[in-house]
């Protein structure tokens, strides 16, 4: 069982890593915002599957009230599940709106629209 | 009305759960999750503006069927992350989409899968459904092609159809 | 009565003296000529004649002279008095920072 | 800039995920409310993760259509209510010829149970006055950080405009 | 030395705080310095009611095997939990009368008063 | 003069068996402080706001971790309350940038 | 690394470490910083890894109260208060 | 009689109660909401009369917070758990100030505050005013302290910022600012006592004070801190400012609350640290904190033109007077001169607080009364207001002479005391404290001669008597000063004799707490 959480634990401090390193080396905010959203919510994701996996083995065990960790996690889940997608949709908007133009960009349909 | 007699028993079901700890649940707990979900729920009425309808039972089956597909694109879209991370190769631009859906659900719904969903952030959204993407490795075929339809397809492959069987 | 350590301060007993004292003054007072103050046309004290409109003096004027005499205490104290809350502060600590080092003098400096 | 940002709304998106965990937030709040005396947390923290609610509607959907929905005064009488329980609470303790804020629950059949130490889930009904205090501290917190948040957006909101 | 760190850090934050209340200008940043003293007052009141292996201090939480004296001390994190309540407090009133301020003085600069000799 | 602060701390050696979940704290840590640079060095808000939302998410993180390693059921509800908590200061900032009204 | 020194250190040490530095840094840019907004956001970020430091000191309590009035309600006053006043610091 | 025994807390919980019933009384009608408040602002007054009069013969009182049996200190593991509140004889002759503060102020709110949409938050938070001044007096547990502080501080800048006009937010904002970081080395003082001995009980805390070096660390901090919320020079730079602005009826209680603080100050040197401390260093601190005070502030208040902030430095001048006196006491603390001197010197200090109280809340009222008929507080606007404003122009006066110390007022007998034994210690500092007294009779006349003598100034001529209200609230206050004045005796040997030796004698302190 500790494998399980080896591996899911590994697999998600990889994807946080990931997603620091690539905040620091992407050249704009829009490039960012992938790396910040995508690899934490996914590592995060990881990082509460191991605890759920955790309390799920701990209540097989005979432990009862390790229930309620898992449930809790999940739960924890569920928050980081709808509100980054959001966080992230909401920054960009923000960005956009505040005059931060993607760099590098080779094409801006939003800027053709508002400009008129 | 209908708004918060679903989000009341959604907070009595989310009350439950959280107050589960192995064994069955006490009357005491049971009482009060009732009295504060009914709180909840007027509350909801009260300050909510309310703008989304209630699920159907079938949607919610369309809901737990869509999370793995969702899950793949997600691991995909990692994957791909790290490659460009690693590697630094990006092509960014922001496209413009018009997947024709008029609920707000299906278009949150949209968003949100778009954002977590392989090299692609929705950036805004106007009143009429038209959503605007940046993406991180334009590809040139994008441009060559018309239709509305197939064009949403290189962004987000069937995510359009899953959001209107989900929130429609 | 109150007791001061050396006497004692008894305020019925000061007023029953002051009031004494204020018949006293009064009696003595209409031992004076009445008519004097009414042949006087001028003011008595002074050669000046009192103008008609009634002067008021304006408070930034009533000890105009004690303040100039003083300037320069009341130049630094202007200068304390600046209303920047920073200062305020800054003298707090300051303060707080000296109590510290009085405090803590004897042991540092044997 | 078009309209609707100037109404003070953000996009669809934001509003319908706010919508969405407005009673999430709500019943969570209420748990941590609840559970004051079980778990961590108690009136002060329940009421402030509800106030938050409340400002993510009023980031959401702007504060004049808010103001149409929660008035201040309604706010501040929550508040003065949740102080006035917890003041008489206080009171009764007195007058049950003991002290103030004497815990005169206890043994009785609301609250009155005494959970065991050490290691076990909790039970709710324990405690004696503690969740009614639990709950008074979560209506005044509730009201006033709202109340406040409220007021301050709505002068600001004057001084935006005057600029 | 290790062990000590959280005291450093109480020392720092709250120097850092009152470097901002006592040199920087800006009406807003002064609220900022209050801010973070605060923060390093709360961080030292729970620092202090730390215990080595202790449990978190709650009635029901107690595992087998652990004496309630193992328990980290629970009386300064209830004090830490007023002080945060009169901190958010305190922030609020702060703040309104700030904008007050610059309704009237439009500035933020503590030098920009009204009131002095 | 010795001001020992030594004499009131209570702070001590913890347990040092190895925790999974307390390496993984570790590790997480060492992820906020990468993060946390972009929040410092970023030339614009929204940078800041990225690096903002990213280390609330591995905030979160590793409040689920810690949770796990001490075996406290009840440490989860923080990383809860954070996880619902943490959107609206991006929903906030996001909103000033906009230009919207608060 | 000598064995005193390694023998002191755990894993809880080094978190406390880099915790200690996480709160003093986005401190000093809370006050260094000439855009308020900068530093209300750094602001939000010490408050967070404050938070997350009372929870590593056992104090769930007091991790949620800060939590739920620092991530929230001080960021929402300081931007109200900047919105309706200025946005950057002005030094003459 | 059970509830006899329940005064202390129903002191404290009362004013709470009263303020937030009072918004929803508000509801109903206007009138049911000014009667409840003077109604529960009498009240509080009757309860601490009847407590002071309890303590003062029976000695102090003990409440303790949720127990059983509230008289007794349950000793868990021989420490107080508890909340726990004593009232000694300093305590209950602070609360009396308190009291008889707020309520001349209530009833002086009246009229004084126009109706609007906020009297109804303004008597709540004049309520919590009140409650924490009584809650810092009465408290027994530094931690409370540092509670009602804060309250105190809150509820008295939102008080100070009701009319929100420019100043009176820059006042109310320096203030809130200064005493919030006060209240932050309080706490962190608070911090080092709980690390060392895991108490928070003023009582037990002096039972097992070592004086080691965090605790003069701590020692310096809490005389910084109230120090500076009682206002004395070098730190004293906020208090013109928030007098100046305040409601007057506000600005008498603010006098009221920085005595609280003062009153605090004495309890940290006398009873918490006691006979560890270093009298010497600390009393000369305090000393020269009071001569400082004295002197920049009679000085700073002469070139005025602002009638309140001519006003609030006064008070600071009158606040190094009390500094002066106990820090005498202080100083003479374990020397054989005390029982000589140094207890008339701090019976003189500690009669001088409640003269203060009295004297300069009324002189405050008085210029509140000016503000409500004249719109102005500049001194040079004002003239002949002695032809229309015939009450108020007598109860300045009798403020004036009394702030003075012209006998027979209450002021002069205060005076008196402290001159004498101050000169036993050193002449200079009779000397300055008689020059400083001829300072303030000279800015009394100056005020007096602009805005009451004179002709009638042309813009001021539709200027009438104010209403009852505030003439009844000025009253109580001059009423107040006769009788101290004319029956000084009586009352510093039945009133501050009790709370001198209350001060003086840690013990007792310590054994009504800890058992003998």
């Amino acid at each position: 069982m500790w494998e399980l959480i080896y591996a899911l634990l590994s697999i998600g401090i990889f994807f946080n890593l990931l997603a620091s390193v690539g905040l620091l080396r992407f050249p704009d905010v829009y490039t960012r915002l992938h790396a910040g959203t995508k690899c934490t919510t996914f590592g995060s994701i990881f990082i509460a599957l191991a605890v759920i996996a955790y309390g799920l083995w701990k209540w097989y065990e005979g432990d009862k009230t390790m229930i309620s960790l898992a449930i809790h996690a999940f739960f924890a889940l569920i928050a980081i599940l709808l509100t980054n997608p959001t966080g992230a949709h909401a920054i960009a908007r923000a960005a956009y709106r505040s005059g931060v133009k993607p760099a590098k960009a080779v094409i801006d349909e939003l800027g053709g629209e508002k400009n008129d | 009305m209908l708004v918060s007699i679903g989000a009341t028993i959604l907070c009595f079901i989310i009350w439950l759960l959280f107050t589960f700890n192995g064994s069955i649940w006490q009357w005491d707990e049971i009482t009060a999750g009732i009295i504060f979900s009914i709180i909840a729920g007027a509350i909801t009425e009260k300050v909510a503006i309310k703008e989304y309808r209630s699920l159907s039972p079938k949607k919610w089956l369309y809901l737990i069927a869509y999370l793995p597909r969702f899950f793949y694109e997600m691991a995909k879209a990692n994957f791909d992350m790290a490659y460009r991370v690693i590697t630094g190769k990006i092509k960014p631009g922001i496209v413009k989409l018009s997947p024709g859906l008029k609920n707000n659900l299906s278009i949150t719904i949209l968003a949100n899968s778009i954002t977590l969903t392989p090299g692609t952030l929705s950036v805004d959204v106007d009143e009429a459904g038209n959503l605007y993407v940046h993406w991180i490795n334009v590809k040139p075929e994008f441009f060559e092609e018309k239709d509305i339809k197939c064009k949403c397809r290189y962004v987000c492959s069937t995510f359009p159809d899953w959001a209107r069987r989900i929130g429609e | 009565m109150l007791e001061t350590g050396f006497g004692y301060w008894d305020a019925i007993a000061w007023i029953v003296a002051f009031i004494v004292i204020c018949i006293v003054v009064y009696i003595i007072r209409g031992f004076g000529k009445r008519e004097h103050r009414k042949e006087a046309e001028e003011p008595f004290f002074s050669g000046v004649e009192l103008p008609d409109e009634k002067v008021h003096v304006k408070a930034s004027n009533i000890y105009w002279g004690f303040i100039e005499s003083m300037k320069g205490y009341y130049d630094v104290m202007k200068k304390m008095h600046d209303g920047i809350i920073n200062n305020y502060i800054s003298w707090f600590i300051f303060i707080a920072v000296l109590l510290l080092i009085i405090l803590f003098a004897p042991e540092v400096i044997p | 800039m078009n309209d609707e940002t100037n109404d003070g709304r953000m996009s669809i998106i934001v509003r319908t995920i706010a919508t969405m965990m407005l009673p999430f937030i709500l019943i969570f709040s209420f748990y941590v409310i609840m559970h004051g005396h079980l778990t961590p947390g108690g009136g002060f923290q329940g009421g402030a993760i509800a106030a938050s609610a409340i400002v993510m509607m009023i980031a959401a959907y702007g504060h004049k259509m808010m103001e149409k929905r929660i008035s201040e005064d309604g706010l501040s009488m929550v508040e003065s209510v949740g102080a006035a329980i917890f003041a008489v609470v206080a009171f009764i303790g007195v007058i049950m010829a003991a002290s103030f804020m004497y815990n005169f629950l206890v043994g009785t059949p609301l609250f009155g149970e005494t959970p065991p130490f050490g290691s076990n889930p909790g039970i709710l009904n324990s405690g004696g006055v503690l969740p009614i205090l639990n709950i008074a501290v979560g209506m005044k917190v509730i009201g006033g950080l709202a109340a406040v948040v409220l007021i301050m957006a709505l002068a600001g909101d004057k001084e935006g405009d005057k600029k | 030395m290790i062990w000590n760190v959280p005291f450093i850090t109480v020392a720092l934050l709250i120097a850092i705080g009152l470097y901002a209340v006592m040199f920087k200008r800006n009406l807003i940043k002064i609220a900022i310095g209050i801010t973070i003293i605060e923060s390093g007052v709360n961080l030292f009141l729970i620092t202090l009611g730390y215990r080595k292996g202790g449990v978190a201090p709650i009635y029901t939480n107690l595992p087998s095997g652990v004496t309630p004296q193992q328990m980290v001390l629970p009386v300064p994190q209830a004090l830490t939990l007023t002080s945060i309540v009169i901190g958010v407090a305190v922030l609020a009133l702060m703040l309104s009368f700030i904008m007050k301020m610059y309704q009237h003085n439009k500035s933020l600069d503590s030098h920009s008063r009204r009131l002095k000799g | 003069m010795q001001i020992c602060l030594l004499n009131i701390s209570r702070l001590g050696k913890e347990d040092r068996r190895m925790n999974p979940f307390m390496i993984a704290l570790v590790l997480l840590s060492i992820s906020i402080l990468i993060a946390m640079i972009r929040a410092i060095l970023g030339p614009t808000i929204p940078d800041r706001v990225v690096g903002l939302d990213t280390v609330n998410t591995l905030v979160i993180a590793s409040m689920l971790v810690f949770g796990a390693a001490k075996k406290e059921i009840i440490y989860i509800d923080v990383a809860i309350v954070y996880a619902l908590l943490s959107y609206i200061t991006t929903v906030l900032i996001a909103k000033y940038l906009e230009g919207g009204k608060i | 690394m000598s064995w005193e020194v390694k023998k002191m250190i755990s894993l809880f040490g080094i978190a406390l470490i880099i915790l200690s530095v996480f709160t003093i840094i986005p401190a000093i840019i809370a006050v260094v910083m000439k855009d308020l907004l900068a530093c209300v956001i750094a602001l939000a970020i010490m408050s967070l890894l404050l938070s997350l430091y009372f929870y590593l000191l056992h104090a769930p309590d007091v991790a949620i109260a800060e939590a739920g009035v620092g991530a929230c309600i001080t960021t929402a006053l300081f931007i109200i208060a900047i919105r309706a006043t200025q946005r950057y610091e002005v030094e003459k | 009689m059970i509830y006899n025994e329940a005064i202390p807390a129903i002191l404290i919980g009362l004013p709470l109660l009263a303020a937030f019933i009072t918004p929803i009384i508000n509801l109903a009608s206007r009138k049911a909401r000014n009667a409840f408040v003077i109604a529960v602002l009498a009240i509080e007054e009757l309860l601490i009369i009847l407590l002071a009069w309890h303590v003062f013969t029976d000695g102090i009182v003990i409440y303790t917070m949720g127990a059983k049996n509230p008289g007794i200190v349950p000793l868990q593991a021989a420490v107080p758990i508890r909340i726990v509140l004593e009232i000694d004889g300093m305590a209950a002759f602070m609360g009396l100030i308190s009291c008889t503060v707020a309520m001349a102020a209530g009833i002086y709110s009246i009229s004084f505050i126009k109706e609007g949409n906020g009297k109804s938050r303004y008597y709540t938070l004049l309520l919590i005013m009140l409650a924490g001044m009584l809650g810092m007096e009465f408290t027994g547990d530094l931690f409370n302290l540092f509670v009602f502080l804060e309250i105190l501080s809150i509820a008295s800048c939102g008080l100070i910022a009701y009319r929100q006009h420019a100043d009176a937010v820059e006042g109310a904002f320096k203030y809130l600012v200064v005493s919030n970081i006060a209240a932050l080395f309080v706490l962190f003082a608070i911090a080092l006592f709980y690390a060392q001995y895991d108490l928070l009980n003023i009582a037990a805390i002096a039972k097992v004070m070592q004086y080691t070096q965090l605790d003069k660390i701590a020692l310096v901090l809490l005389v910084a801190a109230f120090a500076m919320k009682c206002g004395s020079v070098p730190m004293h730079f906020w208090a013109p400012d928030s007098y100046s602005t305040a409601p007057a009826a506000i600005t008498a209680m603010l006098v009221a609350a920085s005595q609280a603080s003062l009153y605090a100050l004495f309890r940290v040197c006398f009873t918490l640290y006691g006979s560890l401390m270093d009298y010497q260093t600390i009393g000369l601190a305090i000393i020269i904190f009071g001569l400082l005070s004295m002197f920049i502030g009679v000085t700073m208040a002469l070139p005025q033109k602002d009638i309140k902030r001519l006003m609030a430095y006064h008070a600071i001048s009158q606040t190094g007077y009390m500094l002066l006196g106990v820090g005498v006491g202080l100083y003479l603390l374990g020397s054989s001169d005390f029982n000589v001197y140094g207890i008339k010197a701090m019976e003189g200090g500690i009669f001088h607080i409640i003269n203060h109280a009295m004297y300069k809340g009324l002189l405050f009222l008085t210029a509140g009364a000016i503000y409500y008929r004249l719109g102005t507080r500049n001194l040079n606007e004002m003239g002949g207001l002695g032809h229309t404003m015939k009450f108020t122009s007598i109860f300045f006066i009798i403020g004036a002479l009394a702030i003075a110390g012209i006998p027979p007022f209450n002021g002069f007998a205060s005076k008196l005391l402290i001159y004498e034994a101050c000169y036993k210690v050193s002449p200079i500092l009779s000397i300055v404290a008689m020059l400083v007294s001829v300072l303030t009779l000279a800015s009394f006349i100056k005020v007096f001669h602009s805005a009451f003598m004179g002709p009638k100034m042309h813009d001021v001529k539709d200027v009438k008597e104010v209403p009852k209200s505030m003439l009844v609230g000025m009253a109580v206050l001059t009423f107040v000063i006769i009788f101290f004045g004319l029956f000084p005796g009586w009352v510093v040997s039945h009133i501050v004799h009790p709370a001198v030796m209350a001060l003086v004698d840690k013990t007792a302190y310590i054994n009504a707490v800890m058992g003998g």
